[in-house]
């Protein structure tokens, strides 16, 4: 990072600050989308759910390796050197949240496959017979629960490193939060319960992930809150950053689009879904998705607006 | 018990009593003013959208009418971020949520039963275009005008609230086969 | 129930309304003298020079009997007693702002000279959202002097002095007399105003209190 | 002291949030008075269902008699709080041009967005027409901005037009809203939907 931040982050050589386009938040909701997504079917693997018709294990997996592909290929839109990302995998630096990114991205696709191997759908098995093979050999407790475990920490790492990747950037007040981390897996979480409710066709699974939507959405809320007051009692640049939020340039369309119609009116579309004053509907989960590749678009646009100096802004 | 209520979902509710809703509506319309010094409107977000699209398309050509001009500005700020854009965004999102909590949300079309759909559609864009035009000659719509001039006691407002009725009754006679 | 208890809330309504029309009709008006100002609205209007209006103009107006104006006299009583130009109403600063003036004419203010007192009053009115408010340029002093007295040079073109013969018909409407050639200096030579009387030809009768309202 | 936007007591962009917020408190009552519906729009004109006219009349009585006491205890300097000027010939066209449009394609500006967002087509065609509507104007503006602009009265109210103070005409809107109420209701029995009309 420290590179980064000496040479591009520097005001006097390169003045324009808006480097990112829409390329890194794609890949940003995409990523923690898929990272739900994979703590969601481990889930259900460990609580032994899988057992009943869902689609958390169904469908999900390659939907998964759709979406996952689809970030990775709006990031790859962005990288200046495209000719050698390689690169990134010759060398493991630990103190490098991108290098992790990397590896972490190399397990998703593995585990993504064998997720989808667990059971297979009789379209996909009609076209490949010999994918019930595998199927069996996975299908043993033992290597069910490891796989479950792993599902999970490997989709937690990558929800969480969305995260970490952007508060690792000192110079950007607004991203130098550690709740970042947080609200960026939780709101990957939510998305992917909302993914699930929206396309599961069982009732326990839906209304359970609707539920579970729910409570994530409240959480995500409060940690939004925390979040700005976290940056509120901090440094005057930090102060400066979380009043982009609260009350500057990116006030109306962050409150409207990322906290109004992307947290709050989909919980209350849901929260009478689940207590059956009204029918499922795919309103509120195309909302809470909405909500949540808003806020990687804002809060990227936000912190690259911000600035460790303040002077600079105006 | 589950069925039961799901039985009676299906079934709209009834709209509340009218002068409940306009007790409800004239109160947003006070907080409006109380809070912000002005009314509600949605002719005025829908000229936003026009001259920002005009302005995408034509930037020269925007910035000479006057008419657009009032609506960009001086060109620094986006046209969109607008006061009555975000109002009528948050009326969309209104009319849904109590559309959704009364069981109204259905895929349908507005009109008479000796009516096809296309004749209707014909007219709706018809009748917009009309009151695109009059909406903008007039300062406002029903709601810009009618609603919050109305209130505020404004003289033009009364006016043209009265030429809306006398317009509609006067020509309702003969389009009655689109309703009727 | 669903349909009695609507009625009676329909009713409660109504009453309510009433009872908060009638309260209405007695405390009468809620409008407070605070203004907001847009200040760059009023600067360009400054520099558009839009405020003011010549002597020979207002008389124009006043002959033509041209009603869609109030004209009003910002000096004190006395003074405005002793002279003031037909159809003036006398309003003094301090009571500019309660005056109830319509905001549907024009208004001409005038004072002394030129005047601080009507670029004060101006402004106030500015400031309460009257949008044609004019100042009498020169205020009366020049009014005495162009219309009342008008006076040519001697070294004056003929331009000019088809001007002057226009004007001594003007000034025999008000009452003035035009002086001369040859008379350089119009305010000291003339002793006094002329009397109040009504101007020759059935001219617009002075007015007095209330404005004048345009037809409906 | 009120208009809080107006005494600056918060900026643009709050001011944007509150505008979202009072959006989805119109969208809903408007629904929620069936505006969402063309036919129930249309069948005003008809003397079928005079909800409309009761909507709006009750809306503007509250909101006029909100403003008069506030006003009145001191709590808001009406005259801050923005009301369009008066171009009255321009407007009387309007307004009749207006009520064509509203007759013909059922909505107003306001209803169309709420009947969209219930998931009706035929508003989605008349937005598009309000759309072309503007645009039209737009375009012919410099031709006709002669007379879109004349009769100019700027900022004026009735109470100001007609020199009648103000809590005598609030009391005569009112009064003249109770009766126009009680009217509707009358005829609403007379020619409005029987019960069993399926409306």
């Amino acid at each position: 990072m420290n590179e980064l931040v000496i040479t591009r982050m520097n005001h006097l050589i390169d003045p324009n600050l808006h480097i990112w386009g829409w390329e890194v938040p794609v890949y940003l909701f995409f990523g923690g989308l898929v990272a739900g997504i994979m703590i969601i079917s481990g889930y259900f693997i460990v609580t032994h759910k899988y057992k009943a018709e869902n689609s958390a294990l169904t469908f999900l997996p390659y939907l998964g390796i759709i979406l996952i592909s689809v970030g990775m290929g709006s990031l790859f839109l962005d990288l200046e050197h495209k000719l050698f990302t390689w690169r990134m995998y010759t060398a493991f630096m630990w103190k490098s949240p991108m290098s992790w990114g990397a590896w972490i991205l190399m397990l998703v696709y593995p585990i993504l496959l064998i997720l989808s191997f667990i059971k297979i759908s009789p379209m996909i098995g009609a076209l490949i017979p010999g994918l019930y093979k595998i199927s069996e050999r996975i299908n043993k407790p033992n290597i069910l629960k490891a796989l479950g475990i792993l599902s999970i920490s490997i989709g937690a790492l990558l929800g969480l490193y969305t995260g970490v990747l952007l508060s690792a950037f000192g110079a950007r007040p607004a991203w130098n939060s550690a709740m970042l981390w947080i609200i960026f897996l939780t709101s990957g979480l939510s998305a992917a319960a909302a993914l699930i409710h929206m396309i599961a066709k069982n009732k326990d699974e839906r209304e359970l992930l609707a539920k579970s939507d729910n409570v994530l959405l409240i959480i995500e809320f409060v940690l939004i809150l925390l979040y700005l007051v976290g940056l509120l009692t901090s440094s005057q640049v930090s102060n400066d950053a979380a009043m982009l939020l609260i009350n500057g340039k990116f006030a109306a369309i962050f409150w409207i689009f990322v906290v109004g119609i992307g947290i709050i009116i989909p919980l209350i579309i849901q929260l009478s879904a689940v207590t059956h004053r009204i029918k499922h509907t795919s309103v509120g989960p195309i909302l809470v998705l909405f909500g949540g590749l808003m806020l990687r678009f804002i809060i990227v646009a936000v912190g690259q607006y911000s600035h460790w100096s303040s002077a600079v802004l105006k | 018990m589950e069925n039961e209520i799901k039985k009676d979902s299906k079934s709209p509710k009834p709209y509340w009593n009218p002068y409940l809703a306009g007790l409800g509506l004239g109160l947003v319309l006070l907080a409006s003013f109380v809070i912000m010094g002005r009314g509600l409107g949605a002719s005025g977000a829908m000229s936003s959208a026009v001259a920002a699209g005009v302005s995408v398309v034509a930037p020269g050509h925007a910035m000479s009418n006057e008419f657009y001009k009032e609506y960009l500005g001086d060109g620094t700020k986006n046209p969109l971020k607008d006061w009555l854009v975000f109002e009528v965004i948050g009326v969309f999102v209104g009319g849904f949520l109590s559309g959704t909590f009364s069981h109204r949300i259905k895929r349908s079309v507005e009109k008479g039963p000796q009516y096809t759909d296309k004749k209707r559609f014909v007219f709706a864009f018809v009748g917009g275009i009309l009151m695109g035009f009059g909406a903008k000659l007039g300062r406002g719509c029903t709601s810009g005008q009618a609603l919050t001039g109305g209130s505020m006691l404004n003289l033009g407002s009364w006016a043209f609230m009265l030429c809306v009725f006398a317009g509609a009754y006067a020509f309702a006679y003969f389009v009655r086969r689109q309703w009727l | 129930m669903a349909i009695n208890l609507p009625k009676t809330i329909n009713s409660k309504l109504a009453a309510l309304a009433v009872v908060l029309g009638v309260i209405a009709l007695f405390v009468g008006n809620p409008m407070k003298n605070n203004a907001k100002v847009n200040l760059y609205e009023i600067s360009q209007k400054i520099e558009e020079s839009k405020s003011k209006v010549s002597p020979e103009t207002l008389a124009e107006w006043i002959i033509a009997q041209k009603a869609d104006f109030a004209l009003v006299d910002l000096r004190d009583e006395k003074q405005f007693n002793e002279y003031h130009i037909t159809q003036a109403e006398n309003i003094q600063l301090q009571k500019l702002i309660k005056s109830n003036l319509p905001k549907t004419q024009k208004i001409i203010l005038y004072s002394d000279n030129d005047g601080f007192v009507s670029a004060q009053a101006w402004f106030l009115l500015i400031s309460k959202n009257y949008n044609n408010v004019y100042v009498l340029d020169g205020g009366l002093d020049k009014w005495k002097k162009n219309v009342l007295f008008p006076s040519l040079s001697a070294t004056a073109n003929s331009e000019e002095k088809a001007k002057f013969e226009k004007m001594k018909e003007v000034c025999k409407f008000f009452g003035g007399m035009a002086l001369g050639v040859d008379s350089t200096n119009s305010g000291a030579s003339v002793a006094g105003m002329p009397k109040l009387t009504a101007p020759a030809g059935g001219g617009a009768a002075p007015k007095s209190g209330k404005p004048k309202k345009e037809g409906c | 002291m009120s208009p809080f936007y107006k005494f600056g007591y918060f900026g643009d962009e709050a001011s944007f949030i509150i505008a979202f917020i009072t959006g989805i408190g119109f969208g809903f009552f408007l629904e929620k008075g069936g505006f969402g519906s063309g036919n129930k729009l249309a069948a005003q004109f008809y003397f079928k269902d005079l909800t409309v006219f009761k909507v709006m009349f009750t809306a503007i009585i509250t909101a006029m008699l909100g403003i008069f006491f506030l006003g009145a205890f001191g709590l808001m300097d009406i005259s801050m709080v923005y009301t369009t000027d008066t171009f009255m010939i321009p407007q009387i066209v309007g307004g009749l041009l207006l009520g064509l449009g509203f007759v013909v394609g059922g909505y107003c500006p306001g209803t169309s967005i709420v009947s969209c967002s219930i998931g009706r087509i035929d508003p989605i065609f008349y937005v598009i027409g309000i759309f072309v509507g503007i645009f039209i104007y737009g375009e012919v503006y410099p031709f006709i901005s002669g007379f879109a602009n004349s009769t100019p009265m700027g900022r004026i109210t009735i109470p100001e037009y007609f020199n009648i103070s103000y809590g005598i005409i609030v009391f005569l809107v009112v009064l003249m809203a109770i009766g126009g109420f009680i009217g509707s209701e009358w005829v609403e029995k007379k020619y409005g939907y029987k019960k069993g009309d399926g409306k």
